[in-house]
């Protein structure tokens, strides 16, 4: 399984999309545009700082509110490697596996997480903290599909014939 | 071994012989609504995924809502991307300026008692007002369904809510949802259905209904349902069939949690800034200071939204340095709030009536706001920047609450 | 006054294209200059410097009684503005907030964007291309507020 | 030597017998409007440049949110909130959502024989109520506010002697848009457009506002009517009684002197991106637009949407036009109400907006986006003034505007 190490970014509970992505940016043209604004009522330098592979880690309920899919596609080109919470809002998580975005369910990382550390992730199996290994729920078969064909789109080209 | 109303819907739609919580099954979409905001994003993935036609047109609605009037330069290019999407796969249904997507799919007979609908905006749990399984999706999403006409779905367990007894005259059914969501917590519901039952929501006329569906996702719940009856018929323009008469929760049906209200137990409540889950009385807010109020918005926006403002307004003036501002959730609600006499009791009393839309409520115009003010709305989110600065404070609260605070220029309850 | 590079621009200068209406409720000129001239030449705010000019034909800031038009030339550093003719509010505004505006028949026709220039405002003279022009005098009550660098300049001074 | 009506109204103000064109004065104002465009920088300067902040007569000043009403952003929010606790805090009459600002001084302050400045060029407007009201910039609303006076260049005055009557179908829009075709954008720059004759008398006080309003389109420092039994006749409607009736003198000296036939004047139109490119209607047929806007100070009054009601009543807009109707005011939006004017609009699919300025100046509700052509009812054409800078405007009147939006390009009604 694939492992992978990165540096944390600690978020709240009810980390709702208006915060991930405010309305007011969802009109501009691409996501590369708009990813300059997320977190942005929230922690407006955040989007700077992110870098390449770097991991969310946040409380309860991360991702509720509007359906706008936005917010995975933002939080993925910021160049994070993924994103473990206590627990997801359904569509947030829905339309992060159908964009790719790796999401991981884990109850109590987030009470002994301190922003800036590093952490060690083995998929669908545990996360690895100073010293200690917090357990990963595997994803239902549907999903795990979708993820392996690399998303919904690559899944419906593969249905179309076109990859 | 009985059924919930979730489960009644997924069986006939599926043929399945049994339907359990947690089965993953493929249901077959009776309809689905694409608003102005995402239909560039429907459009460019469904043409990515390689589709050359819609699976049905005649079950597509495309609604013009967010962005009507145009605020921002680039708005009209949603617009124009929505026209030639349309036009290039025969989509016939586009509405344009008529009204909030949310309101025109149940009041211009989109959706029907039974249906399973899906739409790329989180409140299209709204049409569980009238029975229909209906539920909020991404765009990507939506494109696949625009392609197959399906899409996979984990059957969610059902929570009931039983509510018996008559409700006080200062209280709407905004208030009901808002002490629910406060009762179960911004996810206590997620991956549930709200199954509402009881002789109050037996009385309760469609459109209160369509308060407590459109914000049960507020709560982090997949759907709302209510049972159809005489009222649904009557507002569906349809005689019931066996089938939609059937939706209604069985005696043996299985259901994760039941919990019961008395109606004379509510009172006037509101969501605090910036959580829709921190629920207090509003008696407990009594004289915070407000700068404005809207009403409007597919959560209150309805004639019986407006006539309660009206009944509040009548004769009164706003007071001085607030403003109100109205939006009214359909192009026939405003005519029928004209021919009821509501538009001129609201316009005397010093109202901002907008056209209809989403208006302030997604947080593009309307109405917007800067730090250090306070808005009382009658819409369903209060999250930090939604309506304005992340210093904005949102209190939502019931139309009947929101009048009165214009007048007084602060929070006080409705006599 | 030291020489400076001249900006042109064409007949009917309205002030929409000075500083367009959906910047002007911005909270200051800071924040509004960026946008100066955006629908014309997006990159005017960057390529001008402190003692250059702006050069119109007729009609100079025609439109709306926007003080933000001058407003943001001047927080650019333009010295001053040299036309044909004004449009009356545009004028009146310019010598109001200490902005020269300077009416002069020839020069336009004869200098184009790039062109360097020089303005002496006491004596009422131009020096461009090696050639001098004579600007109209400004009436001495106007010509007054401007010494005193602008109308509140001049009001505080009467205090 | 005699006087022309606006230098008796400045010689009152100044406190003197007589003045002629190209005098400078210290004048009294007798009122000053200031809205939500520039008063947060006025309000700036008043608190960081002044030694000795101070307002001379709170009485006489009147803020007007107008403009981006309902606030689209926060930085508008923040403006009109600096503007909105500043009028509370000097007690200074505060008007907000209630309309576009000449409507509302029109309706409720402006009196003949009065000099008002009103921070927004439109201020000529009031001339037609026999007032010279002429716009400013924040710098001299705030030399107003503080000291009450003003300096003022006395203006040269352009006679324009109205003959004839308006023939079925062309409305003062056409006329004023046909003048400003004909003299040009600064026809009248740093003068005074007076309008006079037998052709006046048959202008009601709005088709005056139509003519007075769009004076500052040909630069003129104001437009201007003798305040006549008509004119006095809708002040006494409104309650209020003028401060001085002028006549201009048989011997007063014009600086030009124009005769306009009302009987020969013909539907026309203003093409993007000038005001003063006009042509008759008919030459522009034909052209797509995206928009059409039945509004403004200009033209949002009951009188036009009446005439717009009238044409769209039992038809529909066109599925790709967005027509939005925006009345000038509260009372002028409660007025179509009783007459079921709204209805009929809505009706016809419009998008029926509360009473601000809207896309007539582009910055609020209604913006067009790129290469979008919008045909306005409004006060300007030039590039990008509603919208994107490649987006096009056509002045027309409210016929040609409604017509056009059922036609789904530009039609003469």
């Amino acid at each position: 399984m694939e492992t992978f190490t990165g540096k944390v970014w600690v978020l709240g509970d009810d980390i709702d999309t208006d915060i991930i992505i405010p309305t007011e940016y969802l009109a501009l043209k691409t996501i590369d545009e708009m990813k300059q604004y997320g977190f942005s009522p929230l922690r407006p330098e955040l989007a700077g700082l992110i870098k390449e592979g770097d991991i969310i880690v946040a409380g309860k309920n991360f991702g509720c509110g509007s359906s706008r899919e936005q917010a995975p596609e933002i939080i993925k080109a910021l160049g994070v490697k993924c994103v473990i919470a206590k627990s997801f809002a359904r569509i947030f998580f829905r339309n992060s596996i159908n964009n790719g975005l790796l999401l991981m369910e884990q109850p109590d990382l987030y009470d002994d997480m301190t922003e800036g550390d590093v952490i060690k992730v083995t998929v669908n199996e545990h996360v690895e903290y100073q010293g200690r290994f917090y357990q990963i729920a595997s994803l239902p078969q549907n999903l795990v599909d979708i993820i392996s064909a690399g998303g919904l789109v690559k899944a419906m080209r593969k249905r179309n014939g076109l990859d | 071994m009985g059924y919930t109303i979730i489960e009644k819907i997924i069986r006939n739609n599926t043929g399945a012989q049994t339907v359990k919580p947690g089965d993953i099954v493929t249901v077959k979409a009776d309809r689905v609504m694409i608003h102005d905001i995402f239909i560039p994003f429907v459009a460019d993935k469904f043409e990515e995924m390689g589709f050359k036609k819609l699976w049905d047109p005649d079950k597509a609605v495309l609604i013009y809502d967010h962005l009507v009037p145009a605020s921002q330069l680039d708005d009209t290019r949603h617009f124009r991307i929505g026209d030639a999407f349309a036009a290039k796969y025969g989509m016939k249904h586009v509405h344009r300026s008529d009204g909030i997507c949310h309101q025109l799919m149940t009041e211009a007979g989109y959706v029907k008692p039974g249906d399973v609908v899906f739409g790329t905006d989180s409140h299209t749990t709204t049409y569980g007002c009238v029975g229909a399984f209906s539920s909020g999706i991404g765009y990507t999403e939506m494109a696949s369904i625009l392609g197959t006409g399906t899409m996979w779905i984990k059957v969610p367990e059902t929570i009931k809510v039983v509510i018996e007894g008559k409700l006080p005259d200062d209280v709407m059914s905004k208030d009901i949802i808002l002490r629910l969501i406060g009762d179960l917590g911004a996810d206590g519901a997620t991956y549930l259905a709200l199954e509402f039952t009881g002789s109050t929501v037996e009385e309760m006329s469609v459109s209160s209904r369509m308060t407590i569906a459109n914000m049960a996702v507020e709560a982090g719940a997949k759907c709302a349902l209510f049972t159809p009856d005489e009222k649904t018929a009557e507002y569906c323009e349809i005689q019931l069939s066996e089938f939609q008469k059937s939706l209604t929760g069985d005696e043996d049906g299985v259901y994760k949690k039941v919990i019961r209200y008395r109606a004379e137990d509510f009172v006037p409540v509101m969501a605090c800034p910036s959580q829709v889950d921190k629920i207090k009385p509003v008696s407990e807010l009594e004289g915070i200071a407000i700068d404005q109020v809207f009403i409007g918005s597919c959560t209150n926006g309805r004639l019986e939204d407006l006539a309660a403002a009206a009944g509040v307004l009548k004769d009164k003036k706003v007071a001085d340095y607030v403003k109100l501002i109205v939006t009214p959730a359909s192009r026939k609600i405003y005519q029928e709030a004209m021919e009821q006499g509501i538009m001129e009791i609201l316009s005397e009393a010093g109202a901002i009536i907008t056209h209809p839309g989403c208006g302030l409520c997604c947080g593009r115009t309307g109405g917007i706001l800067s730090d250090g003010e306070r808005v009382v709305a009658t819409n369903n989110r209060n999250f930090l920047g939604r309506m304005g600065t992340s210093k904005v404070e949102i209190y939502l609260a019931s139309p009947k609450t929101a009048a009165a605070c214009a007048l007084a220029g602060r929070i006080v309850s409705a006599e | 006054m030291p020489t400076g590079a001249i900006f042109k621009f064409h007949n009917d200068l309205d002030t929409d294209q000075i500083i367009g209406s959906q910047y002007l409720l911005l909270p200051d000129l800071e924040e509004m200059k960026v946008h100066t001239f955006e629908s014309l030449d997006p990159d005017f705010p960057k390529k001008v410097k402190a003692g250059d000019y702006v050069v119109g034909g007729e009609n100079f800031g025609c439109g709306s009684s926007r003080e933000q038009a001058p407003g943001v030339l001047k927080a650019l550093g333009v010295e001053a503005v040299i036309a044909k003719s004004f449009a009356r509010i545009f004028f009146r505004n310019a010598i109001n907030i200490g902005l020269p505006v300077i009416v002069c028949k020839e020069l336009p026709d004869e200098v184009n964007t790039g062109d360097m220039m020089e303005l002496s405002l006491s004596e009422g003279i131009v020096k461009a291309k090696g050639k001098e022009y004579t600007c109209t005098k400004l009436p001495e009550y106007m010509q007054n507020i401007l010494n005193q660098g602008g109308l509140i300049a001049s009001l505080n001074k009467e205090e | 030597m005699g006087m022309t009506i606006a230098e008796k109204i400045i010689a009152a103000a100044a406190g003197v017998d007589h003045v002629k064109p190209g005098d400078i004065h210290t004048v009294n104002l007798d009122r000053l409007m200031s809205n939500d465009g520039t008063t947060h920088l006025t309000v700036d300067m008043y608190h960081n440049k002044l030694t000795n902040p101070r307002i001379a007569d709170p009485e006489k000043l009147v803020f007007i949110v107008d403009h981006n009403v309902p606030a689209d952003n926060p930085k508008t929010a923040a403006a009109q909130k600096k503007m909105r606790d500043f009028a509370r805090e000097h007690q200074i009459d505060f008007w907000e959502g209630k309309g576009v600002c000449h409507q509302i001084m029109m309706e409720n302050y402006v009196c003949p024989g009065e000099l008002i400045f009103g921070a927004d060029s439109h201020t000529c407007t009031y001339g037609a109520l026999g007032a010279f009201g002429t716009g400013v910039g924040c710098t001299d609303f705030l030399y107003g506010m503080v000291t009450g006076t003003s300096w003022v260049l006395v203006p040269e005055s352009v006679k324009f002697n109205l003959i004839g009557k308006l023939p079925e179908g062309v409305y003062p829009r056409d006329l004023m848009l046909t003048i400003i075709g004909q003299i040009g954008a600064n026809g009248c720059n740093y003068q005074v457009m007076e309008f006079c004759g037998e052709g006046a008398k048959t202008l009601s006080v709005n088709d005056r506002m139509v003519l007075c309003n769009l004076s500052v389109e040909a630069g003129a420092k104001t437009g201007i009517f003798e305040a006549d039994e008509i004119a006095l006749a809708y002040l006494q409607e409104q309650g209020r009684k003028p401060k001085a009736v002028y006549k201009s003198d048989p011997d007063a000296v014009y600086a030009r002197e124009y005769t306009i036939d009302l009987s020969a004047v013909e539907q026309v139109i203003a093409r993007p991106d000038f005001v003063d490119d006009v042509v008759p209607a008919k030459e522009v047929c034909g052209v797509k637009i995206d928009e059409a806007f039945l509004g403004s100070c200009n033209n949002g009054r009951i009188e036009e949407l009446r005439i717009g009601a009238g044409i769209i009543k039992g038809k529909k807009v066109a599925e790709s036009v967005r027509f939005l109707v925006v009345p000038a005011s509260l009372s002028v939006y409660k007025q179509a109400l009783k007459e079921g004017l709204i209805d009929i609009f809505m009706e016809s699919g419009a998008i029926v907006m509360n009473p601000n300025c809207s896309v007539c100046w582009g910055s609020c509700q209604g913006v067009i986006g790129e290469n979008e052509v919008l045909i306005s009812t409004g006060t300007r054409n030039f590039k990008g003034r509603a919208g994107h800078p490649s987006s096009k405007v056509y002045l027309g009147s409210a016929a040609t505007v409604t017509a056009s939006a059922i036609a789904g390009e530009i039609t003469l009604a």
